[in-house]
């Protein structure tokens, strides 16, 4: 083992000197020109992404605690992506806001340390890794929560997230130890091999499943989502909704895929139900939400429960389109959440009563609004369409034409509230809109890039082809 | 023998009409009067023309006269069945030529004079060429669909001339009522004519018409409810036509038609329009005819025979002079159809056939005369009503006359032209069915006398008071009289015998003297009952009246059928239909498709409850969703 | 090995162990009671973990270590829990489950 | 044990459940002898006992009265939640007691020096990188805590 | 660049232009050139086709095909017949006449235009394309326009119209999504590969279980939109809140998609299923027909009466499709294009009146012949041609129908055939009623003794539409034998 095997875990390891970089900057940095932790951070991460593409050969370290392979690389970079644009687009908010009360830094090394955990959990090689990167990726995030402490519903938010974490992490890691009863190893690879249909394995797989089902929010782990989304910052709502959940969502797929395969007879129907359920709650509970946040955070529940469609079938198939989707999901949400932050940066509004006529002050916010919601709910031709369209043709593949049809019928409610919103921007009109705003060139670059990405990346069939390409790596 | 100049008789209106129709602000309307009254020329005499040609030239080898056609395909829906447009050439259509080009050019004359003034001039004659343009269409259709179309043409065409004055509600309702009637019929004639098409694979007349040809020999093959698709589908075309014709029961647009302009009534409800149904019936006379032995033709025989009385028992009680003609009309075309009915169809017995084709020739004439003189005398008095009249004869001596001449035609007093086609009709009659005979003959009693009884309302009886005295009408509205006169008076003479008849060989055609003799007398009775009533202003009609009593009442309201009608359409076709259907859509179907909507809405208002914000809630439903699958998936569903 | 101890009898231990402390979590009124009780349930799986190893892959130190990892978690996590309830009770001065549903539906 | 676990889980009194709780991991730390883990029973009792314990003590004391009642829940829902739980329990051990486990007799013991080695060993089977990881952790973790603690009273000297 | 795909790109560098346009002048004209271009394409190809035609006998001509989802087996591929040639001469004439119509569009009027040319570019693509996912894609491009056009642009209760209108047909293209997913799914039934092909997947024969369970998904998904009863409520609320261009656009070609679609694909690719389950449908559109026809009569709202005549003539087409002969198919496809122009130029004509005399009741309305005697004559013309009176396409097309529809010799579908037959005579009553009672008889209101003449754009509007009723009314036979060759295939298909 030398030092050349390091490059294995290159994301791993820049993300830590960047941390580093970031805490001796903010001890050397004088008083007057903190603001510039953010551009230096912005910066330092913008490299760290690019370094990212570069190619690399894969493999695993420390016995098989960590390994990696082309489409955790790939999941990496997309990871790193959108937590580029999160960062360009909560930029203003951190300097005006954040910066004022001398936490830039720790905003940063939290996040930082947050995403780290999650590198660290995709690719883990044991249920000790992967623990250790799922409490890693979420105790930060809960203290990102109650960042505003001079609001009471973030610290809510904050502690109704990390007692929820706990209990989550609680029950799977009693799930865990049953595993491990049964099979005698925490290694995945080991189990792979022992692991078979009995009763304490499933009681155990199920446990598990709900600890990680919490981080997906799939129904009936979820409640915590509209609640912590409604309280936190929004670029940690985001953060929430998009990085981490694609992330859990990424390695339960692994898990399930690679490892609990023995067990599928039992999950393909547990998620067949979960998924139901899940599109029908967060559907209906989107269907009244007046907040913004909340909105987005139920909406982003049933999305989860459309991405189940993928996960069913459990095969090459379903990681593509899975990994698909999520990439089209984070640039769409990402964009939404980026113009409720710009908006609500603006004006402190985050409600949708407040959005009316909106197009006719702020074009260009809401065009990207529509956008994104559009993506969302799934109209062509932007990008979210497709990424729908082929996890129903995942699932039809195996024959759920019965799930798949529920979901059609999910697809269309949804498109009820999506077009509330673009009701209250585009055919209202409101006396007291809000005023014509210009955003601050971060947000604005980060809502083009979102926007860019989600015109073009439907359209642009080879990235999918190239996706499918590397998901054959899992098996 | 070239026909291809036929086309031209149509064409030429069709083009007066586009012209008029599409510079109607442009054009001056003298200049306008000139083109339509100058186009309808060059046809008639192009008709007329053809009519010697085809009769004295060319038209008869070998004993028969031959049928000419030309088309060309307008359209094709199978392989075998197709819509042609063409022209057909044979001794019924040369006639309608003759008939519809005559009367419709002393319309136009007429009209020239009676629309003097009228804003729409240019429309009106617009119209008039269109109107001529679908019935030469009409006559010279050469297959079923052909016919239809311009069947359709021509009741858009009185459609838009009763509805001429469009500010008169009367006349509005009018106009809808004829269109939507005949409509109605039209839905039998077209399903007559799938029917046609369906089983004998041809719209083609001289294909239907061929006595050896398929169409007529395979009538038995196939059936439905007892008699033979073919024979249905004929008395769905006589539907068709019986609408068009003003038949009991679709009689009851005719009387309201009279709300047109008089020309207009002259030319379309009394000479050429509603003898539509007569000439499509003789149209395909040979079908009626061989198909289930004529089954069919009985049909349209009793039909023809209670239209003719019911007709003329109603047209006595009227007072609207034009509304009495309207009936009389009516009881003409009755008794055209009662001649088709009862006809045969080798030699002599075709006689009714001819007979009604003649009578068809004649009635054209000596009615378009009675409706024009009603309207110079309309014009005259301003007003349609009979007791507003009196004693013009010595005001308006030409109408009087010619007016006198027509009345004694259709009263069949020879030696008037209708003397001699009734008596044809008669005799057919009285060959085939004596009840239908007597029908015949009384309601011929009748007609005389009611004819009568107008004429001397009008002409004679004591004089009203005018506010302005009434004068002669000008040349332009008294020349076509004259012409028409004329006619009525010598059209009797033309041997029609020797040119028209079912099998189109022409026989030799005898006048049937004691039948004739009777014929006469009934006539003349019928007038001098009328003299008795209404030569002098007595109060004798009046007791007679009242003597009928409730009789006299239902007659003189036409027995009631415009009611019945309305009730059916308003009362229950749209209160009972329509208007349920409409709710019904309203509230259910689309209710429902809003319901679904709403009760998402409202479940996810119900669940809400379930986001308590208490973060135990959260965790209580966590470990239970937890337990809950472990349950079901390790003891429910063991796989 | 405990002589006359069974897995089971210890793993019926840590079980019961664990569903006390949902009680607990489910019950409490108050966010340091429900604290407590998330020990309780973490205590539940380190023994789990010990024991199993014992008992079953003594071999193999897997499981003591990893409850190691989980006491180290668990102090930080409570660390952090204990730092938001502060926070909280320095804005509400209070740390009533009841006070914390500001948000909800 | 499980008796003090209960009183730790329904006693009115904070300090008192806290104490409760206390005995709880004692209790732990006592098996953790038992099987000759020593050890792993030193830092059960270290970490917890002497960490988190004083942790949550140390902020009982500062957000509470000491002789503050705490209200219960309504019986009611103390009773559902019960018998979910007693379900939850029932199903467990059904689950537990229908697996057949192969118990290897023995009696092993592991020195501390054998754990330490694990720790560091980055061969197969070595806990280096968890190790490296949780440090991490306890980093952000810490970091995040000061920040929110220290509440609004700020200096630019937060985290050392 | 090939002569289909021009019918997309064109649209969009209109649209790219649009988006630089400052001001309604601008906006309009440039739409209206692109508008130009595009009619003036359609043109080209009905003749470049015939010509093609002539040496080529393949069932589509001016194929394309690029690979784009290449593990699905998706491609964009495109071909025209005679079919989509004739609705896409259609489609610019609309479109173009609904740029004149809404000359004077006041509100955000680039917004407006854009919105309007995404629809046609959603109609065209969906004409052109042969691949099933292609064709799902430009359907709802082509129906997600429709929310904004009626919400922002509409009038009455726009909004709740606009949330109908659009979850219906959403709802409908989901149920078809479904269908779609099965036909692929099955097109490898002879051991080929997937495909979304529906050349290729016509080739096949799907096993009969799939076809029943799918044909009516597919059916329904695309019936749903040419207003197929019960589904059909829709459609009065959006014609009656949509601006008139939108209503033009809308009944004129959108509601078209739904029957080429079932053309397409339900009855071509699905056959034995249509067999199976036609009579069910076949109820469901005769009931359409005569119901659509009754509820029409005792309407008040002008587009109300049309939006019900809409849902009557369609259901006609629906009707014709389910007879499965070419006459009747032919008829549909005449059916299509005819009451497309019909109802484009009758919401054309509403939308003037509405303009002038701002009201669309007809009992406040009376005696426009005097006073707006252009409009007023042309409505009579279109009422006559709705009604189907020889001389206009209506005609020609029912009587296809009617014939195609009395060539199956079975008593169900006879007295069907009759049922619908009867909507001529119902027709006529509705039609004369709104005749009778706006256009003729007293002025009802003294300030419409002074309304303002026809303008310019709005006569080139109308006379645009006008010009293909009559054509197809006198002079049918190309057209009837354009179609009719194109359907010999899906005949085929069927036996």
């Amino acid at each position: 083992m030398d030092l050349s095997n390091f490059l294995l875990m290159r994301h791993e390891v820049l993300l830590l000197v960047i941390i580093l970089l970031l805490i001796i900057a903010e001890v050397f940095l004088s008083q007057s020109k903190k603001s510039s932790i953010v551009h230096l951070a912005i910066f330092l991460f913008g490299i760290h992404t690019i370094i990212g593409f570069l190619s690399i050969d894969y493999g695993s370290l420390f016995g098989g605690m960590f390994h990696t392979n082309a489409l955790i690389q790939f999941f990496k970079n997309i990871l790193n992506l959108g937590v580029f644009i999160l960062l360009l687009q909560s930029g203003d908010w951190l300097q005006e806001k954040i910066v004022e009360q001398y936490r830039g830094t720790e905003f940063f090394v939290l996040l930082f340390s947050s995403l780290l955990g999650m590198y660290f959990m995709i690719s883990a090689g044991d249920f000790l890794m992967f623990y250790l990167g799922l409490e890693l990726s979420t105790l930060p995030v809960a203290a990102l929560a109650a960042l505003e402490t001079t609001k009471r519903i973030s610290s809510e938010a904050g502690i109704k997230l990390i007692l929820s974490a706990a209990l989550a992490s609680g029950t799977s890691l009693f799930g865990i130890s049953m595993l491990y009863a049964t099979s005698g190893s925490i290694y995945f690879n080991d189990i792979i091999e022992v692991i078979t249909l009995s009763n304490l394995t499933i009681l155990g797989f199920i446990l598990f499943f709900a600890g990680l089902a919490f981080k997906i929010s799939l129904v009936p782990f979820h409640f915590w989502t509209a609640d912590v989304y409604e309280g936190a910052p929004i670029s940690i709502a985001s953060y929430l909704s998009v990085i981490s959940k694609g992330a859990a969502i990424f390695i339960l797929m692994i898990l399930l895929f690679a490892v609990a395969k023995p067990l599928m007879p039992v999950w393909e129907n547990m998620v067949y139900g979960i998924a139901i359920l899940t599109m029908f709650i967060g559907n209906l509970f989107a269907l009244r939400q007046q907040n913004m946040k909340r909105f987005l955070a139920f909406s982003s529940i049933a999305q989860a429960g459309f991405i189940l469609l993928g996960l069913i079938i459990g095969n090459q198939l379903g990681t593509a389109t899975i990994v698909y989707f999520v990439l089209i999901y984070i640039f769409s949400n990402l964009a939404a959440f980026g113009v409720v932050q710009a908006i609500s940066l603006q004006t402190g509004k985050e409600n949708m009563k407040d959005y009316e006529g909106l197009y006719r002050t702020n074009p260009n916010v809401s065009l990207v609004m529509m956008l994104a919601l559009f993506s969302l709910a799934g109209i062509p031709p932007v990008a979210g369409f497709f990424g729908k369209f082929f996890l129903f043709t995942a699932a039809a593949s195996e024959g759920y034409y019965l799930l798949v049809f529920i979901a059609v019928v999910n697809v269309t409610i949804s498109l009820y509230y999506y077009l509330l919103v673009v009701r209250a921007m585009f055919l209202r009109k409101s006396d007291n809109a809000i005023p014509h705003f210009k955003s601050k060139i971060y947000m604005r670059l980060g809502l083009l890039i979102t926007a860019i990405g989600i015109l073009v990346l439907g359209i642009y069939s080879p990235l999918y082809e190239y996706i499918y390409e590397l998901s054959k790596t899992l098996y | 023998m070239n026909i291809g100049y036929i086309i031209l008789i149509p064409l030429i209106p069709l083009v007066v009409f586009l012209v008029l129709g599409i510079f109607n602000q442009k054009i001056k309307p003298s200049v306008s009067g000139y083109v339509g009254v100058f186009g309808l020329l060059v046809s008639a005499a192009l008709s007329l023309y053809a009519a010697y040609q085809y009769f004295f030239v060319f038209g008869k080898t070998d004993g028969f006269y031959q049928t000419f056609s030309e088309k060309t395909v307008w359209m094709n829906f199978t392989e075998i069945l197709h819509i042609d447009m063409g022209i057909l050439v044979d001794p019924i259509s040369v006639m309608m030529l003759v008939v519809v080009s005559v009367v419709s050019l002393m319309v136009h004359i007429y009209s020239r004079g009676y629309m003097k003034g009228d804003d729409g001039y240019t429309k009106f004659f617009a119209f008039l060429s269109l109107f001529t343009f679908s019935m030469y269409g009409l006559v010279l259709a050469t297959n079923l669909f052909q016919i239809y179309i311009f069947w359709e043409l021509v009741g858009v065409s009185s459609y838009l001339l009763i509805g001429y004055y469009y500010t008169k509600t009367t006349a509005i309702a009018a106009a809808k009522k004829a269109f939507i009637v005949t409509r109605f019929a039209d839905f039998g004639f077209l399903i007559g004519i799938l029917i046609i098409g369906y089983y004998t694979g041809t719209f083609d007349f001289e294909t239907l018409n061929n006595p050896e040809g398929s169409a007529i020999l395979n009538w038995a093959v196939t059936s439905f409810m007892g008699l033979s698709v073919i024979t249905w589908a004929l008395i769905l075309i006589f539907i068709g036509g019986a609408g068009k014709s003003a038949m009991f029961p679709f009689h009851i647009w005719l009387p309201d038609a009279m709300e047109g302009p008089t020309p207009v009534s002259a030319l379309i409800h009394a000479a050429t329009m509603v003898v539509a149904g007569i000439f499509l019936v003789a149209r395909l006379f040979p079908m009626f005819y061989f198909v289930e032995n004529g089954f069919a033709l009985n049909i349209v025989a009793y039909v023809g025979a209670f239209s003719a009385l019911f007709a003329a028992i109603i047209a006595i009680t009227q007072n609207d002079i034009k509304r009495v003609l309207a009936f009389s009309t009516m009881s003409q075309l009755g008794y055209m159809m009662l001649a088709l009915g009862v006809s045969g169809y080798e030699g002599h017995d075709g006689v009714g056939y001819m007979a009604s084709m003649f009578h068809l020739f004649t009635h054209a004439m000596f009615k378009a005369l009675l409706f024009l003189g009603a309207g110079s005398v309309i014009h005259a008095v301003h007003s349609n009503f009979l007791k507003d009249m009196g004693g013009l004869r010595k005001y308006m001596p030409i109408t009087n006359i010619t007016f006198l001449i027509a009345a004694l035609a259709i009263s069949g007093v020879p030696p008037f032209a209708g003397f001699w086609s009734k008596d044809e009709i008669l005799v057919a009659a009285y060959d085939q069915n004596k009840l239908i005979y007597y029908i015949g003959v009384f309601v011929a009693g009748l007609t005389a006398f009611y004819m009568f009884r107008i004429y001397f309302g009008i002409f004679w009886g004591k004089e009203k008071y005018y506010e302005h005295k009434p004068k002669e009408s000008p040349l332009s509205m008294t020349f076509p009289l004259m012409v028409l006169a004329f006619l009525s008076i010598t059209a009797g003479f033309i041997p029609f015998s020797e040119f028209i008849s079912a099998d189109k060989a022409g026989f030799e055609a005898h006048l049937n003297y004691p039948l004739a003799a009777i014929a006469t007398l009934v006539g003349v009775m019928g007038i001098m009952l009328a003299w008795v009533f209404y030569k002098k202003e007595s109060s004798l009609s009046d007791r007679y009246a009242n003597a009928l009593g409730p009789f006299y009442k239902w007659a003189s309201d036409k027995f009631y059928f415009d009611e019945i009608y309305m009730f059916i359409t308003k009362k229950i076709l749209f209160k009972r239909v329509s208007e349920p259907i409409a709710k019904f859509d309203r509230n259910y179907v689309d209710g429902t498709m809003v319901g679904i909507g709403n009760k998402t809405v409202l479940t996810s208002e119900k669940i809400k409850g379930l986001q308590s914000g208490k973060v135990q809630d959260y965790a209580f439903a966590f470990i239970a969703g937890a337990v809950i699958i472990g349950l079901v998936f390790i003891y429910l569903l063991t796989s | 090995m405990i002589e006359g101890i069974t897995i089971y009898e210890i793993l019926t231990l840590t079980t019961i162990l664990f569903f006390i402390g949902v009680y607990g979590f489910l019950t409490r009124r108050n966010l340091i009671s429900i604290l407590i009780s998330v020990e309780m349930i973490l205590n539940a799986s380190v023994v789990n973990f010990v024991i199993i190893n014992k008992y079953l892959y003594p071999d193999e130190l897997q499981g003591v270590l990893f409850s190691i990892f989980i006491i180290a978690v668990a102090a930080a996590e409570t660390a952090l829990a204990v730092a938001i309830i502060i926070n909280l009770y320095r804005q509400i001065s209070s740390v009533e489950v009841k006070d914390t549903e500001v948000m909800k539906y | 044990m499980i008796v003090f676990a209960i009183a730790a889980v329904s006693s009115r009194r904070m300090l008192r459940s806290v104490v409760y709780l206390l005995f709880v991991l004692v209790g732990i730390a006592g098996i953790f002898f038992l099987i000759d883990y020593n050890f792993l029973a030193a830092i059960q009792l270290t970490v917890y006992a002497g960490g988190i314990i004083v942790l949550i003590i140390f902020s009982v004391l500062l957000v509470h009265h000491i002789e503050l009642k705490l209200e219960m829940a309504k019986p009611l829902r103390q009773i559902i939640t019960a018998i979910a739980c007693l379900i939850g329990m029932g199903t467990f051990l059904t689950t537990i007691y229908s697996h057949q486990f192969n118990v290897i007799e023995n009696n092993v013991t592991t020195t501390t020096a054998q754990i330490g080695s694990k720790l560091l060993s980055y061969s197969e089977g070595g806990f280096i990188l968890p190790f490296e990881v949780i440090s991490v952790v306890l980093l952000a973790v810490m970091i995040g805590a000061i920040i929110i603690a220290k509440g609004k009273k700020l200096t630019n000297k937060s985290n050392n | 660049m090939d002569i289909l795909s021009l019918f997309i790109i064109v649209p969009l560098l209109t649209i790219a232009v649009l988006v630089f346009t400052k001001s309604l002048k601008q906006a309009r004209v440039v739409s209206m050139i692109g508008s130009f271009i595009q009619l003036g394409m359609a043109i080209n190809l009905v003749f470049a086709y015939l010509k093609e035609r002539a040496i080529n006998q393949d069932i589509m001509v001016f194929t394309r095909d690029l690979v784009w989802f290449e593990q699905f087996n998706i491609h964009y591929s495109v071909g025209v017949d005679g079919i989509s040639v004739a609705l896409l001469l259609l489609t610019s004439i609309v479109v173009l006449a609904g740029v004149f119509i809404s000359w004077k569009m006041y509100d955000l009027p680039k917004e407006f235009f854009i919105s309007l040319i995404v629809l046609s570019i959603g109609v065209y693509g969906f004409f052109i394309t042969i691949d099933l996912f292609t064709m799902f894609v430009f359907f709802e491009i082509a129906v997600i326009p429709m929310y904004l056009l009626i919400g922002i642009w509409g009038s009455g209760p726009k909004e709740y119209s606009a949330m109908k209108l659009t979850l219906m047909l959403m709802g409908a293209s989901a149920v078809l999504l479904v269908g779609i997913l099965g036909i692929y799914y099955n097109s490898d039934a002879d051991g080929g590969v997937l495909t979304f092909n529906i050349l290729e997947i016509a080739k096949v024969n799907i096993p009969f279980e799939a076809q029943k369970l799918f044909f009516p998904l597919t059916f329904i998904g695309f019936a749903v939109i040419s207003a197929l009863f019960p589904f059909h409520t829709w459609s009065p609320d959006g014609h009656a809140s949509a601006p008139t261009a939108v209503s033009m656009l809308h009944a004129g070609v959108l509601m078209k998609l739904g029957g080429y679609g079932v053309f397409r694909v339900a009855m071509y690719l699905l056959p034995e299923g249509a067999m199976d389950w036609s009579w069910v449908f076949i109820l469901l559109s005769v009931i359409g027909v005569v119901y659509g026809a009754f509820s029409a009569i005792k309407q008040t709202d002008l587009k109300y009466i049309n939006a019900y005549s809409s849902v009557s003539h369609l259901g006609l087409v629906l009707f014709a499709l389910l007879m499965l002969n070419k006459t009747a198919w032919n008829g549909a496809i005449i059916q299509s294009l005819s009451h497309g122009f019909m109802t484009a130029l009758f919401f054309a004509l509403i939308g003037m009146i509405y303009e002038r005399t701002h009201t669309r009741d007809i009992r406040k309305l009376g005696g426009l012949l005097k006073v707006i005697p252009f409009i007023s004559v042309i409505y009579v013309i279109a009422g006559l041609a709705s009604l189907g009176l020889p001389g206009f396409s209506g005609f020609v097309a029912e009587m296809n129908i009617f014939v195609g529809a009395f060539q199956n010799d079975d008593i169900f579908i006879r007295v069907a055939t009759i049922l619908s037959v009867s909507v001529i005579v119902i027709t006529a009553v509705y039609i004369l009623r709104v005749v009778g009672i706006m256009l003729m008889g007293p002025i009802r209101n003294d300030s419409y003794l002074k309304l303002e003449r026809v303008t310019w754009f709005e006569k080139s509007g109308i006379l645009l539409l006008l010009i293909p009723i009559v054509g197809i009314g006198v002079a049918p036979l190309w057209l009837s034998d354009m179609i009719l060759e194109s359907l010999q295939p899906f005949i085929q298909g069927l036996l």
